[in-house]
């Protein structure tokens, strides 16, 4: 039984691991801001849970159960309302998503529309 | 020998989040690549807490999720202050007088 | 002849006790002063516990001459486990002078702060001095590596900050504090560095243990590597010659009070633990420390020596002046040290103390007369001799005493710098000394016939004789200078031991 | 082992500080010195705490020999490694390193602290933190107070 | 090296110390601030699980609090005033500056050469006293964590060196940055916080969470990692989030800038406190066993911490309560004190722009 939590917890554990380089890539190759903040707060949270719970599988102890369950909610509340604070001060601060078809395999800056740009502005 | 896979995949994930924040091109997306960074690296903290036989130290990953909030918080308020933000000569004329 | 014994009276309890209460008592004044209701009282605060300070140096320094060595366990671990703080005559000669100085400028400061810092910062300004009292104290009576990097950021850190409140008056105190900050830091953390390798080769912190175990190994790169960015680091903070670029600006910049603990002090207890490290530690005879003495602590004092006393001549403001002078006679202390045998390190150890006496009295010379003038340039302090004699003698006597005129404690150490070189058979030394204190003439003879024989300049200022309460201090100091110039016994008892118990330990 | 990879930790370390320091002296802005002071002082800490890892170690918490954590640590380890280098049959790493660099951390902060806190001022008097343009102002300030003979 | 554990640790080592160096060549290379703090920020969190690789558990909770979270904020506060990008610098006048890195760094590289092993048990570093203190702590102190044990006892005066250089840095910031009258009469004008409920939300939520943790890492310091400097930090954590989402004018009101400076000075008092009353009983300064006089160490109660059977040094361990309390008030009051410090500059300089 322990055997095969064991390996179960394992196996979700790679899984949020690969969840997380998914997410990474996709942060790496999207192309603009409000894409990347999507892809990495829903893998952030996704892979922190999968990983999470396999911890929780392989943990022998009740103390170290309750931390990881803590981790969890902290970051289940917080990254979620960073995702939200960051992409509300973009918005405010005046970048606009890009809309439209454009290159997502092509140059990572942005595509020359004022926008991102004078977001840039105000950050500098 | 999973748990070792997973810590690897979560380095490789890092180094993918470490290439974004180098190239930017906003602030926003450094930002968000070190709050990523900082998601990962409580996970990591984690894992390596049973990859090395003392999970008793997810303590040091609870208070990493918790910095890292405050720290993304911080830095979201600082692009608040920013658009409001005058032109900085002028302020720091007005400071001068005082002291 | 001063017996040191009859100058303290305490009981048993409290002088085995001392070596922590001197650094402690004036800890907790911070606390207080920071804490306090208004300026008067951290005044009050600042002045008591930096009395009671300087009596428990006194009272340790009575000890250290009796037993030769003073050790006193803190936390009741011996040492290497625990942390120790280890005082010979050496070590108590520095407190005595920093406990001294402190006290005199802390009486000093009463009227100081109120003409150069604003009001609601002295409760604060008060706290930071006497943390920078404490942190000297405790830098010169620790016995471990480690502690002592402890307190030497606690008499920088704050300090930094303070130097930087002479933006009030001045601001290019700013840069001057912030350049003092990152040189200071890059040189505190080369000496972690340095610390860092000793502790990797002997597995110790304490001084005594890793000397006892750095005898025993060969020297290898590591612990070379290690000496070099001890003494490099502590280079820094001791002003020696290439690494001096912090000083003259912070000296000129920071509030009287501050220029006149830095001047006697600071500097000079860094060089007493880099002398602690060259012939204490590191074992002697080792052809890297004979390398380093000759072959680069020597020609640097002597450039710097040379070099800095021709920028003091062609300076045009005075406390930059004064300030290129400390650089210039750190050279002439390192010069003593580079001898490397007791006399010359007793002759260096008496002009350290000199040094300080002198420079504190002529920094304190000028906080008086700024009260009055605001002056910064050499010009505008024509004359003032006629409106504020005793304050322009005072500082007469220090420059004397810079100089090295018989009958001031300067002459003294200048001599014996000079006899320590030639017994030794390095006469270039001497001639260095000599063609140093030649220039020394020229500046300060610049300082005296602008104070003394100028008319003062039309529609200048007119300056003031400062009140009792500054005056006091500042002839306390220059008596000093003159007392020490008579009878110097007791600094030459304490220094003559401090140096003869290093060279005799280890020979 | 090789050289290089039983000093790896140490060549890094070394390009750690130089980075910071070549931070601290080639910028002319007083922000970015003091991120390098701070580089620089966090990368002496990991000196220290390089010297003190003990492979096969663990942190320097007493456990039990005979828990399971403990038994958990010691299974992968040669019983005579454990025997001779152990303390009570758990291998620690060195924990003195640990407790200087937690005293270095805090003075870094505290400098850091008292540093920005001095460049916030220059900001305000000299409306600029960049170096050269602080030294252009301050000669000008020397030159009012000297005006040239 | 033997065994699977440890080459994994060995890889993660290498893994993460390369990560290091590119985040500090980025550090070098970018000149917009802002970048620069980010990256130092991503710097820490990487160097503390690089600690923990190393064993070095308490080190990477404070590098946690401290670099990621706490100089983070401080230099936040410090650019909101500087421009943005640093100046571009001539080339010609990084030659000096990187001769010197690359002269030093060669001299410690070779001298390198000299050092032990990477994780050689037998290094005199790790044999002489280091060892000592593993073997002695338990019997000594009683405490498990030995880094605690030998952070407050046996150099609880290095500690105790450490709070003041804090409580300096306090006096420092206070002096440069501290409050005029002006300040305190300017009026209230935060900025609007509407767009952010579920900020509020989550703040209001986690601000007791954060305090509490803080306790927990406190009164848990000589059991596992942590102690007075971590949750110091961790409390002012939470003062300072109460700040950023609540406003300064706020937390001010609650935390006013001079209850602050005199908890910094207060938590020093508390630690030399318990030196001088250590001396007062007949031992040395900070020699807590020395800390009851024998009447009230007979006082405690044997099994004031469940096993009755072991000897219990109660000096040491109320010893290292109290001074670990006057480092919390220390730190965390110190830590306020520069929030309040950078941030209420900005607003007291932005308020004075609005006026004029």
């Amino acid at each position: 039984m322990a055997e095969a939590l064991h390996w179960i917890g394992g196996a979700l554990i790679l899984a949020g691991a690969l969840l997380s380089i998914l997410g990474a890539v996709g942060v790496l190759r999207f192309p603009d801001v409000y894409t990347r903040i999507h892809a990495a707060s829903l893998t952030d949270t996704g892979g922190a849970t999968l990983m999470l719970l396999g911890m929780g599988l392989i943990s022998p102890l009740g103390f170290v159960m309750l931390k990881l369950l803590l981790v969890w909610g902290f970051i289940m509340l917080t990254s979620p309302a960073a995702a939200n604070a960051l992409a509300n001060a973009a918005f405010g601060a005046g970048v606009r998503p890009r809309i439209g078809t454009f290159q997502i395999m092509g140059e990572d800056k942005p595509g020359g529309s004022g926008p991102e740009r004078s977001g840039e502005g105000t950050a500098s | 020998m999973l748990v070792a896979a997973g810590v690897a995949g979560l380095v490789v994930a890092m180094s993918l989040m470490i290439v974004r924040a180098m190239i930017g091109p906003s602030h926003y997306d450094r930002i968000l690549a070190a709050n990523s960074f900082g998601t990962k690296t409580v996970l990591l903290i984690a894992l390596m807490g049973f990859l090395f036989g003392r999970p008793d130290f997810l303590d040091i990953a609870l208070v990493y999720a918790l910095i890292n909030f405050v720290t993304t918080i911080a830095l979201m308020k600082f692009f608040r202050y920013r658009t409001l933000a005058r032109p900085l000569g002028a302020m720091a004329r007005e400071a001068g007088k005082d002291g | 002849m001063i017996v040191l014994e009859t100058l303290y009276v305490a009981t048993p309890a409290l002088t085995a006790q001392a070596p922590i209460l001197a650094i402690v008592i004036p800890l907790l004044g911070a606390c207080a002063a920071a804490m306090a209701p208004s300026a008067r009282a951290a005044w009050m605060i600042s002045v008591a516990a930096a009395v009671f300070g300087a009596w428990m140096a006194l009272a340790v320094a009575g000890e250290a001459m009796r037993e030769g060595v003073l050790v006193y366990v803190l936390g009741g671990f011996d040492p290497p486990m625990g942390i120790a703080l280890r005082i010979d005559a050496m070590g108590a000669l520095m407190g005595l002078l920093i406990g001294s100085v402190g006290t005199l400028a802390a009486v000093f400061s009463g009227h100081s702060l109120v003409a150069e810092v604003r009001p609601e910062k002295h409760t604060l300004f008060q706290a930071g001095f006497l943390l920078c009292q404490a942190g000297l104290t405790g830098l010169v009576f620790t016995g471990d590596a480690f502690n002592a990097f402890v307190f030497l950021e606690v008499s920088s850190i704050g300090t930094y900050a303070l130097v930087a409140v002479g933006e009030r008056r001045d601001r290019r105190a700013l840069p001057a504090a912030f350049n003092y900050l990152i040189m200071g830091t890059v040189g505190a953390t080369f000496y972690v560095i340095g610390v860092g390798f000793l502790y990797a080769a002997t597995g110790t912190l304490n001084m005594v243990d890793m000397a006892a175990r750095l005898a025993t190994l060969d020297q290898s790169m590591a612990v070379q590597a290690g000496f070099a960015f001890i003494l490099a680091g502590l280079g820094v903070k001791a002003a020696m010659f290439p690494l001096h670029g912090w000083l003259p600006g912070a000296y000129a910049g920071g509030p009287s009070l501050i220029s006149v603990l830095l001047a006697a002090t600071a500097t000079k207890a860094a060089i007493y633990l880099m002398v602690r490290f060259m012939f204490e530690v590191f074992p002697q005879g080792a052809a890297f420390g004979e390398a380093f003495l000759t072959w680069v602590l020597a020609p640097l004092a002597a450039t710097g020596a040379i070099v800095c006393s021709l920028q003091a001549v062609f300076a045009r403001e005075l406390r930059r002046m004064i300030a290129f002078s400390s650089v210039a006679q750190v050279g002439f202390i390192f010069l003593g040290v580079s001898l490397a045998n007791a006399d010359g390190l007793s002759a260096s150890l008496f002009y350290m103390v000199a040094h300080g006496l002198m420079k504190a009295t002529m920094f304190m010379a000028l906080g008086a007369l700024a009260l009055s003038i605001g002056a910064r340039r050499l010009d505008d302090f024509a004359g003032v001799a006629r409106e504020a004699p005793w304050t322009a003698v005072a500082f007469a006597i220090g420059a004397a005493s810079l100089v090295g005129t018989p009958l001031t404690m300067g002459f003294l150490a200048k001599w014996g710098l000079i006899e320590a070189a030639i017994a030794s058979g390095k006469v270039w030394i001497a001639v260095v000394i000599a063609a140093g204190s030649v220039l020394t003439v020229i500046y300060v003879g610049r300082m005296i016939e602008a104070m003394f024989f100028r008319p003062p300049l039309p529609g200048a200022p007119r300056a003031k004789e400062a009140p009792i309460g500054v005056l006091a201090p500042l002839l306390v100091l220059a008596g000093l200078s003159i007392w020490f110039g008579f009878d110097a016994s007791l600094i030459e008892q304490l220094s003559q031991a401090g140096a003869a118990r290093l060279f005799e330990v280890r020979p | 082992m090789s050289w290089i990879a039983s000093h790896f930790n140490y060549v890094v370390v070394v390009i750690l500080m130089m980075a910071g320091l070549f931070i601290v002296f080639s910028s002319g802005n007083l922000i970015k010195r003091m991120i390098g002071l701070a580089m620089f002082q966090t990368s002496t800490g990991l000196f220290y705490i390089t010297l003190s890892k003990v492979s096969g170690g663990t942190a320097a918490i007493t456990l039990k020999a005979d828990s399971e954590t403990g038994r958990a640590l010691a299974a992968p380890l040669d019983p005579a490694y454990v025997e001779q280098f152990g303390v009570d049959g758990v291998v620690y790493s060195n924990p003195l390193p640990h407790v200087l660099i937690l005293t270095a951390i805090v003075v870094g902060v505290a400098t850091l602290a008292v540093g920005l806190a001095i460049a916030v001022r220059i900001r305000e008097a000299y409306g600029t933190v960049e170096a050269d343009e602080i030294n252009a102002l301050s000669r000008v300030t020397a030159e009012q107070a000297e005006p040239s003979p | 090296m033997s065994g699977p554990t440890i080459d994994a640790n060995f890889a993660l080592n290498i893994a993460l110390l390369l990560m290091l160096v590119a985040i500090a060549f980025a550090v070098v290379r970018t000149r917009s601030l802002l970048a620069a703090i980010l990256m130092m920020s991503v710097y820490s969190l990487a160097s503390a699980a690089w600690l923990m690789v190393a064993d070095a558990a308490d080190v990477a909770f404070t590098e946690a609090v401290v670099g990621a979270g706490a100089s983070t904020v401080i230099l936040l506060g410090a650019i909101l005033l500087a421009r943005g990008e640093a100046e571009r610098v001539n080339w010609k006048l990084m030659i000096a500056p990187g001769a010197l890195a690359v002269v030093v760094g060669a001299v410690l590289i070779y001298a390198a050469g000299g050092l032990p092993n990477y994780g050689d048990p037998a290094s005199p570093a790790n044999s002489h006293v280091g060892r000592a203190y593993l073997e002695q702590t338990y019997g000594d102190i009683g405490a498990p964590n030995v880094v605690t044990a030998v952070l407050a006892s046996y150099r609880g005066f290095d500690t105790l060196g450490e709070t003041v250089v804090i409580f300096a840095a306090c006096i420092g910031v206070a002096l440069m940055l501290g409050f005029g009258p002006r300040a305190t009469l300017a009026p209230p004008t935060e900025i609007p916080n509407d767009q952010h409920v579920v900020l509020r939300v989550v703040a209001k939520l986690l601000i007791p969470l954060i305090a509490l943790f803080a306790l927990y890492v406190q009164f848990h310091g000589d059991l596992g990692a942590g102690g007075g400097f971590q949750a110091g930090v961790i409390m002012a954590v939470a003062i300072i989030l109460h700040a950023l989402v609540f406003g300064l004018r706020a937390t001010m009101a609650a935390v006013p800038v001079r209850l602050a400076r005199t908890v910094a000075a207060l938590g020093v008092v508390v630690y030399a406190g318990v030196g001088v009353v250590c001396i007062i009983n007949g031992g040395g300064f900070l020699d807590y066993d020395y800390l009851f006089s024998p009447r009230i160490e007979a006082m405690i109660p044997a099994n004031l911490l469940g096993d009755p059977s072991h000897e219990h040094h109660w000096g040491q361990h109320f010893g290292i309560l109290f001074i670990e309390i006057g480092v919390l008030l220390t730190v965390s009051a110190t830590i306020v004190t520069m929030f309040y410090g950078f941030a209420g500059r900005t607003l007291e300089t932005i308020e004075a722009e609005r006026r004029g």
